[in-house]
Order: structure tokens, then sequence, then C-alpha cells
């Protein structure tokens, strides 16, 4: 797959366009409204054919509802915004507003893999019903020729076919995911949204799966959109990477780039704080003062002026807006030009 | 590892190391046992629960084949045997062990008390026997026949082994027959909370906002009016003249008024918390109407809980209608429950002078302690995954 | 060596399950220096945290504690073994609330919700010093403050609902600290925050290591959380420890097959390349199906590689293998009485597929 | 806190429309118009002073107007304290309530604390001691209690001292109390009668207490926050009493705004079966005489004592846990 192709706005797959994504705060006897926490508080990315693109953040920063939110997983719509998909006939279509029905012909070619591979999968069905539902609820197999389809998935996931008949509890966390994996592949999507699919595993585990996935996207040229917390995992899978902080994009460039050299003081926090598996590393972390901030009660201006140590007046009464400062590369930082921020360097070299 | 490492290793081990990458499952039994062979696994392991379901499969069958156990006709008065006290039944007669029988009555009016003194006829030897020949009747109503499971051999001479009421009534038959309806009392009002439970509790824990509030409103409400005296006053209000079916049918609406809320609160609770589940949002997303995520992923993720809390609800209705019925306010004759035979045992006296007249009371402690420990141990298989 | 603080012998903790027994602790022996900080990482499922609550005798039924020594030295030439006391005695409460201090991966679970952290961290403080509740209080807050809690004279009566996660972890941390332990268990206490936070509480935890001079425990499964803090390392695999040594050694010249595979998988941040990872291939077994001889065989690339027959029906004891260093596999340890097999070639054969 | 407190309180008021709506249906259940029967009597005894009363509460009560009407006078009279008039005990309905609610509700308050005494120590007892003979012995008699029925409980406590002891347990005053004044000894009677009523009420609510507290501390019993209490080196009784116990018994208080509508349950029937002077039997007669304004009113009043019960409860969970107090 050729990762440098020419990016025309026309070619993308998916182009999500001031997405947002409020969910009310309901108190006392009669349920009444009393706020809102703004999860997904206006984002906008391009999605192109074939490429990874993460949604960092830490908790709280809205990559999982957005993800959720783009393969319409919740039962309401979006609050506002566009989701636009390149259907199979090359037909742009706002999928945000769509009713059940209308939605269906468009799920086949999105689908999703969750993070717990113990909740995710129904325990009370066999791997058979599992990976057969998709194929079955839209009409593309069923009977003799739906476990012939199940085999063959099962084998892409490496997994035996001979398990189809079994039920999820017999199986390791590795190998649920492996299931959940393919699920999300029956239908043949073009788009995978991958929420936290390898967070819950163990590290052994992880790589298989980053490597299973790996390889998948490149046999059936998926185009995956990985919304993570481990930087270094996002690192290894991603082609771009945006960074989310309470709702809304800092920044968002090609994976290299954002980790050499960030030009987001939050996303530079964010390199500095990784846990690095080299005792070399030790002592090199910037330490963030504060926490995340409520996303019911976010701060006023940019959301990240209280912990940011560039901060100026400007930054507490002023949202700086997601701008191009470089072709590919996006942030929103009023100051993003004039600041020097330090990138994930490499370790020394060992002696 | 990178395959320009092993490109130098012999075959075997290359082989190997390809087999190792293949992921065993494990190979128990467990690995193709769907939900209910799990339940059925866990629920064996609780003693209670497994002597329990015995106890109540036979009270079942009892109440099935009511006719056929019982030994006489429960209407059948007989005027020589008011209050006659149980008569035991004798395995061993001068040491030896012997086909089972009993000693006759001997009975003489006390002139004072108008009561009837028993003693035992020592020369009248009674022979008991199974499969014994008495009053005809129609099995299951439709086979007829004559043919009891147990009785005096001649046919003539009576046994009765829990003693007789005040009309010379067999209390043992009579048990039988109440065993049939005050079991089927208890699931038939159970059945129609389960639909009204089910419905509410539905409705509320899948729509949630304002109707989910007011349907919990009503359940907070419905649980903190005492039932009791909401039952006796809704029972008294049952027509005296309405036939024995009616009262029957009016009886188990008036208990299943009140009891579908505890089924409602756990309807409710599993779909709130299924609601959230990753795996019905991935239903969702695999294209999945809302009715298959309802039917084929909610559904059967609650079954087990909802026939838990059934079985626990059970003995609640099959109290309620004794109390009712012991008050004088539920079942009346000509039907027979166990309730309307407690109504015998109203006042101290009658308990001093013909105590068995309680034991009623003490099969339905057993059922409702059976059905306690049944649901109990099903609760704890319910969820097989937990 | 008069710095020990902790000496593991041959410790076994076992749980006795309905279904069998689960051998979460099989024979873990471990040395922790004073003053110094020993990582403890491992698989889920791989005794860790068991090991760390056997210390302190808080492995409830079914788990039990069935064999081994924990040494514990108050000072130099004045050694206890923890396991004489009894689970409940006064002795091992004491241990647990003054000497030693423990905090949890969940801060939320671990406090009570329906008590202020001031009453959970008082109580300590009154149960084990004998401070008046005046005094108490008055220590609390400036532990509190100590934790970096803003506030701490309001926050002290604040129930854990109404902190946030990493001030929870502060809050947790106050409370073990206030006894000043002079050994601190600290279980996962990092997984469950956020990165920004998770720095936070891992420099609050150097900081106070430095201030108090106390000894540190962590379990973590997370290999970059060790490298920030620990000075030793232990790994464990399914109950044992099979490989142990300074940070450094483990880091940059693993031994044992398992920690080369562990390190070998996890992407890194500064990998340009996006070559494959280098998977440690299956599972970790079932606890039930534990498998014979080294219970790392199973899925041990260099097992197969060098043929090691040995490996499949007997375990291989903890070897020395450099320094301060030991590593408990057979490439290590030649098996005697001419058993050799090809694998006697360790160094070499290792340096085909050793190195990252 | 105090806004809890009034939200529950106001929230009070939709439930007693609702109590005295149910109510209401219930007087109007039997067939017929009960005044024309009371008419019928009265013109056949030739009683003039019934006929009079009858056309006086036909008047009252609109029993030509809609229902509504009817029973918006009858709601406005209750609130008022007008409870209607009783056709066999021919007197207001007020005038016969008085001392029986208040000894009801005595009773219930007694079997209240009864039911606490008994089943926070037992049920604390059964989690910490789980699956040795003392749990299981707990067990059983949680498990016979919840299974025996009220009324059976009380004829056989009746029985036993009837048949050993030879005395009489029925009622709640010795015969020379019966109608005195109230007094010290006449208290000090009524505790010697009391117990026996508040024991039977009470076995079948303890046993399911009982219950509920050895649930929920197995649940609690197992949580990190035991576990971290446990390191700090807390013995297993104060630790256990100070943690779990504490959280436990929010569900717990819960609970008792459960039992409260078994225990009026139960003592209704208990009364009938021991004659107590409390609302019990009085309902019994004036159901089966179809005695409506009688028993609607003691129906309304029981569900309202209940309500209440379930109010300070939920008030009491709301000061014990900190969550719900500051939702």
């Amino acid at each position: 797959m050729d990762r440098t192709a020419p990016r025309d706005a026309h070619a993308a797959l998916l182009e999500v366009q001031d997405l947002k994504v409020y969910f009310p705060i309901r108190r006392g006897l009669l349920q009444r409204k009393v706020g809102e926490v703004k999860a997904v508080d206006g984002v906008s990315f391009r999605l192109w054919p074939g490429e990874t693109l993460s949604l960092v953040g830490e908790s709280g920063c809205g990559k999982t509802t957005t993800g959720r939110s783009i393969v319409r997983a919740y039962k309401t719509p979006p609050t506002a915004g566009r989701i636009c998909f390149r259907g199979d006939d090359g037909q742009v279509v706002d999928l945000a507003q769509l009713g059940d029905a209308e939605l269906k012909p468009y799920r086949r070619a999105m689908q999703m893999v969750f993070q717990d591979p113990f909740a995710s999968l129904n325990p009370r069905m066999t791997v058979l019903d599992i990976i057969g539902e998709p194929l079955l609820v839209n009409g593309i197999a069923s009977g003799k020729e739906l476990e012939a389809r199940v085999a063959e998935l099962l084998r892409r996931v490496k997994l035996p076919p001979e398990y189809m008949r079994r039920y999820p509890h017999a199986f390791s966390g590795g190998q649920r995911q492996r299931i959940g994996i393919a699920r999300a592949l029956a239908t043949g999507p073009r788009l995978v949204v991958a929420d936290e699919a390898v967070s819950a595993l163990d590290v052994s585990v992880q790589a298989q799966i980053l490597n299973l996935m790996q390889d998948l996207q490149a046999e059936l040229s998926l185009t995956y959109l990985f919304v993570a917390h481990n930087l270094s995992v996002v690192r290894y899978i991603s082609d771009r990477v945006a960074v989310m902080y309470v709702g809304r994009v800092v920044e968002l460039a090609e994976t290299s780039k954002l980790f050499a050299q960030p030009r987001h003081p939050y996303t530079e926090a964010l390199l500095a704080n990784v846990p690095r598996p080299d005792p070399r590393l030790r002592g090199m972390r910037i330490v963030l003062q504060g926490e995340v901030p409520d996303p019911a009660n976010p701060p006023s201006g940019c959301h990240f002026h209280p912990r940011c140590r560039y901060a100026q007046a400007r930054c507490a009464s002023e949202a700086p807006p997601l701008r191009e400062i470089a072709p590919g590369q996006h942030v929103a930082c009023h100051f993003a030009e004039t600041l020097t921020l330090r990138g994930a360097a490499a370790p020394p070299a060992v002696a | 590892m990178s395959a320009s490492h092993l490109g130098t290793l012999p075959k075997h081990i290359q082989d190997e190391l390809a087999a190792l990458e293949r992921e065993e499952a494990s190979e128990r039994a467990v690995a193709t046992a769907s939900q209910w062979r799990l339940m059925w696994w866990r629920f064996r392991k609780h003693s209670l629960a497994m002597v329990s379901l015995g106890v109540l499969a036979t009270l079942f069958l009892v109440a099935i084949f009511a006719e056929f156990v019982a030994p006489y006709n429960p209407m059948a008065v007989h005027a020589t045997r008011t209050y006659a006290p149980p008569q035991v039944i004798y395995l061993i007669e001068h040491g030896r062990l012997t086909w089972p029988f009993t000693y006759g009555l001997k009975s003489t009016v006390e002139v004072e008390t108008m009561r009837r003194v028993y003693t035992l006829d020592y020369s009248q030897r009674i022979e008991l026997g199974l499969f014994v020949r008495g009053e005809p009747y129609r099995l299951l109503g439709v086979i007829p026949t004559d043919l009891r499971l147990f009785g005096t051999r001649d046919g003539t001479q009576l046994i009765s082994v829990l003693g007789s009421d005040r009309l010379g009534r067999d209390l043992f038959s009579r048990m039988v027959h109440a065993t049939r309806i005050s079991l089927s009392i208890g699931l038939a009002a159970v059945a129609l909370s389960l639909v009204l439970g089910v419905t509410l509790g539905g409705i509320s824990g899948y729509f949630g906002g304002r109707v989910d509030m007011l349907i919990q409103r009503l359940i907070e409400f419905i649980d903190a009016i005492p039932s009791l005296p909401l039952w006796m006053g809704l029972s008294a209000a049952i027509p005296l003249t309405w036939p024995p079916l009616w009262v029957y049918f009016a009886i188990t609406l008036v208990l299943s008024l009140l009891g579908w809320t505890g089924m409602a609160r756990v309807v409710r609770g599993r779909f709130l918390a299924l609601r959230e589940e990753d795996f019905v949002m991935a239903a969702r997303v695999s294209g999945s109407s809302e009715r298959r995520i309802i039917f084929r992923h909610m559904l059967p993720s609650f079954v087990s809980h909802i026939i838990a809390s059934l079985t626990l609800t059970i003995p609640g209705r099959i109290l309620g209608e004794t109390s009712l019925s012991f008050l004088g306010l539920g079942l009346k004759e000509p039907i027979i429950s166990y309730g309307v035979l407690l109504q015998d045992a109203q006042n101290v006296r009658t308990v001093a002078t013909a105590p068995w007249l309680i034991t009623p009371a003490l099969v339905v402690m057993l059922i409702v302690i059976a059905y306690n420990f049944l649901g109990d141990g099903l609760r704890d298989a319910a969820d097989p995954y937990a | 060596m008069n710095d020990l603080l902790l000496e593991i012998e041959d410790l076994k903790t076992h749980f006795f399950l309905d279904d069998g027994v689960v051998k979460a602790v099989d024979g873990v022996s471990l040395q922790v220096r004073r003053g110094r900080t020993l990582a403890i990482v491992g698989e889920s499922g791989c005794g860790k945290s068991i090991m760390a609550r056997s210390i302190l005798q808080i492995v409830t039924p079914p788990g039990k504690i069935v064999g081994g020594r924990i040494c514990y030295h108050r000072a130099p030439g004045d050694v206890v073994n923890l396991l004489d006391y009894q689970r409940k005695s006064r002795e091992m409460r004491a241990f647990r609330g003054r000497e030693a201090a423990m905090i949890f991966q969940e801060p939320m679970a671990a406090l009570s919700p329906v008590h202020t952290i001031g009453s959970q961290i008082v109580e300590r403080l009154r149960l084990h010093s004998g401070a008046s509740r005046r005094e108490a209080r008055a220590l609390a807050v400036e532990m509190l403050h100590r934790v970096g809690i803003p506030h701490p004279a309001q926050r002290v009566d604040a129930y854990p609902h109404q902190l946030s996660g990493g001030m929870r972890q502060r809050a947790m941390i106050a409370m073990a600290l206030i006894c000043r332990p002079a050994l601190l268990i600290a279980d996962e206490p990092t997984t469950a925050l956020d990165v920004t936070t998770q720095a936070q509480i891992l420099e609050l935890i150097r900081q106070l290591q430095a201030e108090l001079g106390m000894t540190v425990v962590i379990i973590t499964h997370d290999l970059g959380v060790v490298a920030e803090i620990a000075d030793e390392v232990a790994v464990m695999y399914l109950g044992q420890i099979v490989e142990h040594g300074p940070v450094d050694a483990i880091f940059h010249h693993p031994q044992h097959p398992y920690t080369r595979g562990l390190l070998r998988s996890i992407p890194r941040i500064e990998d340009v390349t996006r070559a494959r990872l280098d998977a440690i291939p299956g599972a970790v077994p079932h606890p039930y199906a534990r498998p014979g001889g080294c219970p790392f065989h199973t899925r041990c690339r260099e097992r197969i590689i060098h043929q090691l027959e040995l490996c499949t029906h007997t375990a291989p004891p903890l070897t020395r293998v450099g320094p301060l260093q030991q590593a408990r596999c057979w490439l290590h340890e030649p098996p005697g009485d001419g058993q050799r097999g090809a694998g006697h070639a360790a160094e070499p054969a290792l340096a085909i597929i050793g190195g990252q | 806190m105090t806004s809890y407190i009034i939200r529950r309180v106001l929230y009070f008021i939709p439930t007693l429309l609702a109590i005295s709506l149910v109510t209401f249906f219930i007087i109007q259940l039997p067939p017929g118009d009960f005044i024309t029967s009371f008419e019928a009597r009265a013109l056949a005894n030739g009683d003039q002073a019934d006929l009079e009363r009858a056309a006086q509460l036909r008047e009252r009560y609109g029993l030509d107007q809609p229902w509504y009407v009817q029973y918006w006078r009858w709601f406005t009279g209750v609130l008022t304290g007008d409870f209607g008039y009783s056709f066999q005990w021919k007197q207001p309905v007020s005038a016969l309530l008085g001392q029986r609610m208040l000894l009801t509700f005595l009773l219930a308050l007694a079997t209240t604390v009864f039911v606490w005494a008994v089943a926070i120590p037992m049920g604390i007892f059964a989690a910490m001691r789980k699956n040795t003979l003392g749990d299981y012995a707990v067990s059983f008699v949680g498990f016979v209690g919840l299974a025996t029925p009220d009324f059976l409980l009380a004829l056989v406590l009746m029985w036993i001292s009837f048949f050993y002891f030879d005395m009489s347990v029925g009622g709640l005053f010795s015969p020379e109390f019966e109608n005195a004044p109230w007094s010290l000894a006449r208290v000090w009677d009524l505790l010697g009668h009391l117990w026996i009523p508040v024991v039977v009420i009470g076995t079948n609510g303890t046993a399911g207490l009982i219950r509920i507290l050895r649930a929920n501390l197995l649940d609690e019993l197992h949580k990190p926050y035991v576990e971290a209490a446990r390191s700090r080196g807390l013995t297993e009784w104060r630790l256990t009493a100070k943690y779990p116990v504490r959280v436990a018994l929010n569900p717990f208080v819960s609970g008792i705004g459960d039992t409260l509508p078994g225990l009026i349950s139960g003592a209704t029937i208990t009364s009938i079966v021991l004659s107590l002077p409390t609302a019990g039997p009085l309902l019994l007669q004036a159901l089966l005489s179809q005695d409506m304004y009688l028993a609607g009113s003691y129906i309304f009043l029981l569900s309202i004592l209940s309500v209440l019960g379930v109010l300070i409860s939920d008030i009491l969970l709301a000061w014990l846990d900190p969550r719900i107090r500051y939702q």
C-alpha cells in the first residue's frame, strides 16, 4: 500500500466534520436535564483509504465516543456534525443522522473491534453464531455457506476452524480478541474502528494482536481508525495521529512528525510522560501538573491552559481553532509557530 | 521472530516453531457447553437445592395424580370419624417385619362435651395394600379407573394416616387435593406477575427516561403498601355468589396484582446493564435490528435470572393464598387449598384437641423452604459466566 | 550482606478451589535490599500480586501460604520470620500497620466509600502510634499536604468519590505512609491512572522514598514503569521468579527467554520502523493446566531451537548468570551427568536471537 | 441533605393521593350501593334514626354524583379527620380508630426494634463465620423463619402456652387492664404481653433481613477496601465492623423500608389470630361485613404508616451514605 499517495479531498474514505456528541446530565425525580457532558465537542478529520489514523488522549478526552459515534454504535445519533462516508459506489453519504434502516447498507462497510475481549462477545453464543451474525443479519450468507465463511474468517485470524462450535468462555483473552476481529471482518468492511483493541491484553499477547492487525490491513486493504491511550502502540501502528484533549482535537499530524516534533504543548507533555522501557531514560519526564478536567465543566478558552507551562493571558479567554500550520500538520494552539517543543527522543546509544 | 533468523534451522525445528505459533484452546468439556449445561453443572453442586428440586417434583406429581394418590374422595363425610386421630401404620408384629397394617378405631361419645373419644381396637387388624381398588374416578380427568395408590385391603374399612377433620373427612386425601390447588395457584399468580413484570420492567429498562421514572415510582409505591390488608380488601370484594373456578382466578389476580414489582425490578436492572454491554453494541454495529438485539442477545442473557427470581416469588404467593383463605377471605369450600384446610385450625381449642389439623401448615412450610432453596440454587447458577 | 530488609525463601501460596489447587506462588525466593526499589513484573495471572499479599499475610481463604520463609530484618541482626506469626496475630497486625504499608491499584475501590479519607488516615495513626485524635488529625493534614493534595485542611474531610483519580491515589499514599513504614508495597499503583497522572504518582513515590528512606516493592506489568522507578527487577511467570537482577542488566542483558520475549514484544515510542513485533507465541496457560518441567517451555522458542528435551519434564533451578543476576533456565545450567543436549552451547546459540 | 429530605417529603404527596385512590376504589368495590342495603335494613327494622343517618350520608358523600366528586368528598373528609361512618358499629369511624391505630403503630415499632436487634448481630455473625456450623444454624433458623406463616407461629405459640403453661396469651392486656385508663401499671402490663406478637411478627422479617445482611456483607467482605484496611493492621472484628458492615448496612437500611410493609401485613394477621386490640381484627370484621368506610380507613392508615416507614428509611439511608446525599 502506498502511504505517500497524493491526498485528494474527494478520495477520503471518511470525513468527519465538526462532530459533537453531548450527553445530558439528568437529575432528580423528574429527570430534568441540568447540564451536559460535551464528550466530543467539534471534532473534524479525514481518513484516507488504507491508512491508519490513531485517536489518542487520556480518559475522558472523547476518543472512544468519537470512534463509536462514527460507526453509529450508540442508539441516538450524534448531537451535531457530519460523518461523510464514501460508499462502495463512490457516493458520499452523511451517516450522522441516518435512521436504522438507511444506515444498514453502510454498516457492512464499517466495523468495530472492542476493547474488552470478555464483554464484547456474547457468552451465550457459539463462535459460529458470533462471527456469523453480521453475515446473517446482512443477508450475506446462511446455512452451510455461513459455516464455510466463518471457517475462512477463523483461519484468517489464525484460529483453528474446528473451534467454531465452542463458546467464548473456552478461549483466552488473546483468542477472544481474534474472534472479535474475525467478527469485524465478516462483512468485508473497508473501515475498522479499533477501540483500545489491545489495551486489555497482556504485553506478549498484545504484540500478537498488533501483528495480526497489521497483516490483515495489508491483505485486505483496510482503513483503521485506532483509538488508544498507549502512545507506544500508536506510534507502532499508525500513519497519522490525532491527539485529543477534553473533547477536541489539539494536534493532528503524521506519526513520525508528531512524535519527533510535536507542535502542541499537550502533545509534548504526553510524549514526555510515556513510561519507556529503558532505564537510561529515567528522569527525562516533564511531569505535568494538575489533572484532566471534567468534560462537564471544562476550563475556559484553551482547555489545556491551566496545565500548560507556556500559557499566556490569551489562552484563558480565547479557544484556539485547529489550523493547518504546515501541510498535513494541524494544531490548536495560539503559539504553535513560536514554541519549540521536545519530541520523543531516542535513547542514548548503548555503550 | 523474523524469518531470517530461522532460515538456517533444520526443517523439523521450523515445523515445531510453527506449531508453537498456533494457540491451542483448552480441550476441556466446557468448551462446547452451552449456558444451560453450565448452569446445570453449577446448580448440581448445591445439594440443598437438588433435594428441594426432588421434593417439589414429588409434590407436583402428587398434585397431578391427586385422585390416584388420595385414598378417598376429599369430600366424603364419615359421621363416625369426626376428629379421628391419625392411625399409626405398623410394620413390625411380634418382633418380625410384616406387611403394613393398622388397627381399627373404636369410638365412644363423651356425654358432657359431646365429643367423640377414640381408642385403638386391637382386635381389628386392618391390612393395608398398594394399588388397591377404591371409589372410581377419572385419572387426569380422562381415564376411568378405581385404582388407588394405597388403602385398606378389604376396602370397607378406613385408614386415615393424618387423621380426620370435624366432618370426619380424611385429612390426608384432602391435603393431596389441596396440594394441587396451592401449588397451581402459586404458579398461576406468578405467571401473571411474570407477564406484567417483564412487560413493565422491559419497557422501563429499555426505553429509560420519563417512562422509566414513572414505572419506577409505581413500583416503589406498590412495594410500600402492605400487601396483606390490600389483598384482604380486594378479596373481600369477590362476590360470594361466584362459582369456585371464578373465585380461584379472582384470587390469583389479586395475588399477582401486587406481586409483579420484583420481577419488573429484575428485568429492568438486566436491561439497563445489558444496554451498556459491549456485545450488544457489537450486535448493533453488525447491523442487527433492535428486535434481534432484544430477543437474541438481551433476553437469553436474563431468562435464567427471571426463572430464579420467579422461583423465589412463588412461596410468597402460596403463603398469601394460605393466609387469605385462613382468614376466610380467599378460597372457600368446595375448593380445597392448604389455607382452606387451615381454617379448621383457627382457634386454640381445636388445635389442642386435634393437633393434626396443623399438618397442612407444615407442608406449606416445606413447600416454601423448598422453593427458597431451589431459587437460591438457581440464582447462584443463573450467571455461569460470573 | 547486612543491608537486607526482606528475604523470601521458597514461598508457596496456593488457592484451594473446588476444581483443584491453583499454585499462585510456587517457590519464590527473593531478597529485597534496604532503601532500594524492587519491581516485580509479570503478565496477569503470574502470581505477583499474591506474592505481595503473602508478605503481609493478607491472603484470605481459599488462598493459603503453604510453605517458605519471609525473613524481615528489622535492623541488622534483628531478624524475624514473618510466617512464624499467625495471620491474625497482634505482631502481624503491628507489622502491617507500622513497619510495612501497601497501596493498591484502584484507589476508588481501596478506599471505603462511606468514610472520609481523613478518618481512614487517622485510624491507622491512632491504632499504631497512640497519637491523640487532635494530633492524628494534624498529622493527617500535614501528610496530605506532603503528597501534594491542595487544601489539605479541607480535603481531610472529603469522601473518596469527591476526589479525582489522581487525588485518591495520593490520599492512598498518604494513608500508607502516615506511620513512616520501612517497607512500601505498591500493587500496580499507576495502572488505573492516565499517563500524565501516572508520571506524577511515580515521581511522588520516588521523592517520598528519598525523604523517608523506605524500601519499595512495586508490582507492575508495565516495563516502562519498571524502567522508570526500579533498582532491581524480578520477573515472574506462573508463580515463579524466572529472572532477577539489577534493572540495567534485566533491560539490556536479559538472560531468560521469557524476559527477552517480553522486552521484544513491546512496541517502542522511538522505533521508526514498523517492523513486525516479536511476540511471544501462545498465551499464559490456564492455572489448572500448568505445564510440567519448566513452566515456560510451552511458549519457549529457544527450547525448540536448541532441542532441549529436559525442559519438558524437569524444572530448572535459579542460576547465577551475572554478578547480581539470576535466571531460571536450562540454557544457563548445564544438566549434570553428561545429559548435555544441543543446548549446552548456550552462549553462541543465544547470540543468534539475543539482542534487541 | 436538606434538599434531599424536602424532595423525599414532597414526593410523599403523590403517594398519599395514590393510596387514597386505591383505598377509595376498594371502598367502592363491593357490588351495589351499600347505603341502599343499610337503608333497606333500617326500613325493615323501622329504625327511623338510621334512615335519617343514611340520607345524611348520601348527601355527605354525594352518592348520586360522579365518582370523582364522591372521591373528593371522601378524601377531603379524611384529611380533616372524618373517616366516614361505620354501619356495623353505628359510630363515626374516627372514634373506632384512635387507640387501635396507636397500638398498631406501637406494635410495628416494637417489632422493628426487635428485628434490628436480632438480625444485625446474627447477619454479621453468619457472614463472618461463613460455611461454619454457626452460619448454617443461623441460615437454617432464617429459612424456617421465612417459611413459617405468621398465623402458624401465633397458633403454635398460643397452643404451647395454653397447653403447657395454661395461660392465655391473646390480647395485649390482662383482663383487669383491658379498659383501664393509661397508667404506669398498664404500660407494664402491655410490655408483658407485647413480646409474643413481637416475636411472632418479627420472625419473618428477621429471617429476611439476616439473609439480606449476610449476602450484602459477603459481597463486601472481599472488596479491595477491606483488603486495604486489613493491610493497615486492623483486627478482623474491628475492620469488619467499621468498613464492610458499615457499607452493607446501607442496603440493609433500605431493606427495612421493604420489610415494614411486610411487618404490617404480619401484624394484621397475627393480631387476628391473637385477637389483639389493634387494627387487624377490626379490619377483618369490617371486610367480612362489608363495613367499607371502616375497612377502607384502616387500609388507608396502614398504608400511610408503611409508606412513612419507607420514607424514614430512605432519609436514614441518605444520612448514612454520603454517595446518595451528594447526588
